[in-house]
């Protein structure tokens, strides 16, 4: 067992993968020789060579392209969109062809391939190096959509992310990659060292897709959150003191709903947090689907706690940002509605 | 200096309904003309051969200069069986079309050389990553290889009937068959040219000996992927044919809506690094020449070949198109490069390995051959007569394994919900 | 007052705001000469000439990336995308561009441009001719998202969006471009002509942007509907004798919740219905807010009655189809829970 | 024919960090060769101007050959001292980055010639539609002209301060000043390019007399809205002037995985049919003449083109970017094509019209400059001492009007929610 940052873990993982599956490739911008702009991918290219890990044109069309082509032929490319702000140049690639190609084929050719993609905000990156478009992905029939919250369920997640057969985009947040951040931009980032989920195998493990995480058990009320809102979640529990199951939903597509019902079922109160704008967000599907299953165990409405319906900005990113304190209010509205 | 005032340069085909077709704007030089470069040739050798049109049989039917390819008599003939079938094939079906059996269909005439000669050069190994225009493919790969789908199973899937190997999900003409090295159909343009260069950097990466060779229309050229593809085949030189099948139309827009006048679709590959052909798409001996050319140059690892066909698209567009709308009626009777089934029939009694009577005879074959096919397919049914997909087929494939929501979406419906 | 299918008003609508607006210009694949493929431009380059409609080259990305760049020099483009299903090249320019344009400048540049596109199946188009990605739209802020029902709103909606200083998606749900369709595909289409709905004005009118219309009234369930599902909704009212109110969303976003919640406040009860599919689609969005604003006001569960979540297919369309039966029933469920 | 078996071809650049510098791939032809031609000549007359370099300023600082300009001491000198308030203005802001007072900035260190000349040929109503590395456009655009952002605005841009006109939205360096004639940047790589093709397309539908510019870097050509502009660019013929800055690198990209060696990137520009120049970017004589040349051609309604600017990204690629972890320490220093600002010094030193002392001077009021007016910026705020923009500031422009679901959620935060 090693200490791991986030950026360590998804390392490692594809150290474990590369060595054992001589299918994977590895490219992206400035992934080959650099190692990638947040360096996830450093010493691969030294390890496995250049025809395994390379640097691609700043394509994203091409890069997804590509590797759906490659998925065809038989590899399982991984590759890297520098940030999920910059995938929809090859959202076409993603959404009309790697998701429907087993379907269309029905089942002649396939696309196993992997889109990992630097997510969401706080780095004071601007609206283009702030975005969380996961409901765009959620929304996709075919592909599945992962983020972990944690360098341990990282590396878990990402192997069994690039083991799947079906296209897998796994989103990283950003914000967490070098230590759990709980939304206090202004005091000092407890790096992974210190957590428990610091703490990874360097061997080979895998987290299945599709299963969600209890963070925290609590009675009085479910929040859903998924990757850095899990911590933002844990420190509003604290804040506000209420007693508050935080569920860490790990893939949201397919969504574990059943551990979500389970925790609804129980508590009678939820709350959803999201940084992505709330419009048509991943929050509202996961509302309507508790509303569906728990209507009757509802005793006060589902709220949905997100980044506001405005491009990420820049100077005011704290504003727009969910952080603890709001969900903390969120939690006492919950407990007196 | 004196100004004109700015304005818009909206181009214009020579000629709409009403008019007497003008193909003036073809510039066709003398058969036999162009030189055949090295394999390895540095790619400002391709500066002429990307702007004019390598031609081998001339109006004769007579072939000329050294692109003739080194091909038996016996091919040639194999060729024009499969031309015709094919033609026999997009006849037939687009009747069934208009006859309400199916919802759609699109046929290649005109245009069947270009697919027919190059399933024959590649090797069974090898995948096409087409367009919904070259059926050649499928139906010549059944002639020659008896690998994949076969004409029957591409009838199934037009008919979305039983025996449909795509199970009803696609629209007509979407074929897809690994086994006879054809990707499966996209309906969104231009996403296969990308996907044949990943699928040329795999094979090059597993040191394989495979190649790709994928096509797009003119008119798609101006899709995004046609440019990921062209600049990642120039980076990274894997072993493709990147066809560009310039046939004059884009449904109702003609190929100057996607290039100017002073340059041509290859001569957009020189200018990304990529040796480049242009070649006359109706003559089945260049097509032959120019595709095993780029197919040799891939296999020995020099890198990708563009190669644009100079052809027409003698039909509408689809069997929802009516071109007698936007374009001179007849005007493939004028097109000057002809048809490619009568070039290689003359070429062939030129030989003296043909004649009209057993051209004649071979048509009437395949015209059976297909009709007594096309009954025995819409013997599985037909879009009007639908098979009894259980609900739940529509399921399979999304995943491979069908995730929990699905499960419930199943269950929902089996609920009557 | 003249009567119109929407094809008619579609091109009507044209007619009146380039007669009297010398900055619109009209563009798309196949729309000049031809008059587009589902002729809803048929005549418009013969009568503003060809340096205000013409034929663009096939690239989603051009066209819309162009009509942003003339947007921010004055003109007012009106863009067709040949099916929906073909904006994911040009989603780039969108979602990064047309939408954040004049926040990202502060109201410096502005990009008040239409994109029209036709939308939603029932046509055998198989896939890539059918799906309705309104989701992916609603999703972005700084996009407005519109959707007729009928040809008078379609005409008016239409002015509206053009008129509009901000960027408008225009869905036209091609499923009725003839006629309205309850979702019996074995039964002959009813002609927009006589439907009291085909009754359209030459002359220049507007339907305001945001403003739901109430097309049934009704006071035992809510049915949230848009586009061609609203005439399947209103046909199951039919079959199910229930007396539903049927709320036509027309614009998507912004949503007109008002009407909704005072609907829903008097019935108690919400079915949402689409044709695209289930996971992250609108009525996700629709569900949430309905929940948020009555859910006191709620005594059954919101049902969601949508197309599945697998790619819209080609024989069995009408499987996936939401009809009337499937709408009706969910009325009968929401009756009695 | 001996099969080779198939390999990725990965480019690599010729030196790495350790090695020692190594430029030879760049083929510099002697300055003043190549011939000027006319605004309306053929695509065929460009095969040449698109492969080489075209070079006024030969080593000696003595303009040669037909790309002369014509252009007075004084405009050179205006242009020497923009070039000079550009690089101190970076310099500057790069250290406020490393104080902490900003969270990012890039700069053009080695390019300044390209931005500061083209926008002293360019006309007030033009527009340009730039990258993050053209700060010299609005720095010239002040100094000639006066109007849109000051150096002063740009600075409370960076730091994001009350005085920041895009109130705090933009990450530093993506300005916005359409009275500059400098359109609102993106992060979005490529998309720019696009819009300008729109945009001079408009200009044209007006019958207006206006022109478009825009950049991209070498890198970035090879995103889809590259091929999008070109493609429309090729069949409307607008007056557009279309930029590539190949500096070398994108971040810690070399050109080569944008481009193969066998082509560059003025070269593609021919493939479309579009004239298109090769030009040394950093001989400030030669950007004047080939911005100016093009900027006629548009004006005069013969369309667009293409020029590939040849220079080094001298400095990193942004505040983020530590570039000796990819290339030799100090490869800027062995740049062929020397420093832009000290080749026009050293021209205008042999025109007898400057002395080193009067460069020392100018350098250091430029810094001065700058220096108090990043002081003055900064007492407007950073990014460290952020001004209380009211929370609902965020609301504003997403769209023209507030829609009421952004009021609710104002409300729902004035509730404290
Ligand atoms: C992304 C996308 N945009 C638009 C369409 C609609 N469409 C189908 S075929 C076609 C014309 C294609 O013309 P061309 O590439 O010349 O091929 P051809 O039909 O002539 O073989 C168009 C515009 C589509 N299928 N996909
Ligand atoms: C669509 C998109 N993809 C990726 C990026 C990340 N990115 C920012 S700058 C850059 C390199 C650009 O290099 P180049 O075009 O050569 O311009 P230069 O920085 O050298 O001026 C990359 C990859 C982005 N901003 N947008
Ligand atoms: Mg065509
Ligand atoms: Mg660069």
């Amino acid at each position: 067992m090693a200490t791991m940052n986030m950026i360590q873990a998804i390392n490692s993982a594809h150290h474990n993968a590369m060595e054992t599956n001589e299918d994977i490739v590895v490219f992206g911008e400035d992934v080959g020789y650099f190692g990638g702009v947040f360096r996830c991918t450093e010493g691969l290219q030294n390890r496995f060579g250049k025809q395994r890990v390379f640097d691609s044109p700043i394509s994203e069309c091409g890069i997804i392209g590509t590797a759906v082509g490659m998925a065809a032929y038989g590899l399982r490319p991984v590759v890297e969109i520098q940030f999920a702000d910059y995938c929809y140049p090859g959202y076409d690639q993603l959404v009309s062809e790697a998701a429907r190609l087993r379907h269309r084929s029905a089942g002649d050719f396939t696309a196993p391939l992997t889109v990992r993609m630097p997510t969401g905000g706080g780095i004071f990156g601007g609206q283009t190096h702030s975005q969380s478009p996961e409901a765009l992905l959620t929304h996709v029939c075919g592909l599945k959509t992962v983020i972990p919250s944690n360098p341990y369920d990282a590396k878990g997640l990402l192997l069994a992310a690039i083991e799947d057969d079906d296209p897998v985009v796994f989103l990283e947040p950003k914000r967490i990659y070098n230590g759990p951040f709980e939304g206090y931009h202004d005091r000092p980032l407890t790096p992974w060292s210190k957590h428990p989920d610091g703490e990874v195998p360097e061997t080979h493990y895998t987290i299945p897709l599709g299963k969600a995480k209890i963070s925290r058990a609590g009675k009085d009320v479910t929040i859903l959150a998924y990757g850095n809102m899990v911590h933002v979640a844990l420190e509003a529990v604290k804040v506000s003191g209420i007693d508050a199951e935080v569920i860490d939903l790990r893939t949201l597509l397919p969504l574990d709903i059943d551990t979500i019902v389970a925790s609804v079922e129980k508590t009678g109160r939820c709350i959803i947090v999201h940084e992505a704008t709330l419009t048509s967000g991943y929050g509202a599907e996961l509302s309507a689907q508790v509303q569906e299953n728990c209507f009757y165990s509802l005793e006060t409405p589902i709220q949905r706690i997100t980044g506001w319906d405005a491009p990420y900005p820049h100077s005011q990113e704290w504003d727009y940002f969910p952080g603890p304190a709001r969900v903390a209010r969120a939690l006492v509205r919950a407990m007196e509605a | 200096m004196k100004k004109t005032p700015l304005s818009l340069r909206v181009p214009e085909p020579l000629t709409r309904p009403g008019d007497a077709p003008d193909f003036s704007y073809v510039q066709i030089p003398p058969a036999g003309n162009d030189k055949k470069p090295a394999h390895n040739a540095p790619v400002s050798e391709f500066n002429d051969l990307s702007k004019g049109i390598i031609r081998v049989l001339d109006d004769a039917g007579h072939p000329q200069g050294e692109w003739q390819p080194t091909v038996s008599a016996d091919t040639l003939i194999t060729g024009l069986k499969a031309m015709v079938k094919t033609r026999a094939y997009d006849d037939r079906m687009m009747l069934i079309q208009r006859q309400g059996k199916t919802s759609f269909f699109m046929k290649s005439t005109g245009e069947e050389a270009i697919s027919v000669a190059q399933a024959m050069v590649l090797k069974q190994g090898d995948m096409f990553f087409p367009t919904y225009r070259q059926a050649g493919l499928l139906i010549t790969n059944e002639m020659i290889r008896g690998t994949g789908w076969s004409t029957f199973d591409m009838m199934c899937q037009v008919l979305s009937n039983s025996g449909d190997k795509l199970k009803g999900r696609q629209l007509p003409i979407m074929y897809s068959s690994k086994d006879a090295g054809f990707f499966s159909i996209s309906g969104n343009l231009g996403t296969q040219y990308t996907q044949a260069v990943g699928w040329a950097m795999a094979s090059a990466i597993k040191k394989d000996s495979k190649i790709a060779s994928t096509f797009i229309g003119d008119g798609s050229t101006a899709e995004s992927d046609f440019h990921a593809a062209l600049t990642f085949a120039s980076v990274y030189n894997p072993p493709v044919i990147l066809n560009v099948t310039n046939n004059q139309w884009a449904i109702s827009s003609f190929q100057g809506i996607a290039n100017n006048p002073e340059t041509t679709f290859a001569a957009r590959g020189v200018g990304y690094g990529i040796p480049s052909l242009r070649v006359d798409g109706n003559d089945f001996l260049a097509v032959y020449a120019a595709s095993e050319w780029a197919a040799d140059r891939a296999r020995n690892n020099f890198g990708p070949t563009i190669i644009e066909w100079v052809t027409y698209r003698s039909s509408g567009h689809s069997s929802s198109d009516d071109p007698s709308k936007y374009r001179p009626k007849d005007e493939e009777k004028a097109w000057p490069l002809g048809d490619p089934i009568d070039r290689l029939r003359e070429h062939l009694i030129y030989l003296g390995e043909w004649s009209q009577e057993q051209h004649d005879a071979l048509e009437k074959e395949m015209k059976e051959e297909i009709m007594a096919l096309s009954k025995e397919a819409q013997k599985l049914g037909s879009l009007t007569d639908l098979p009894d997909l259980p609900m739940k087929c529509m399921f399979d494939d999304v995943y491979k394994d069908i995730p929990p929501h699905l499960q419930k979406q199943i269950q929902r419906i089996e609920r009557g919900e």
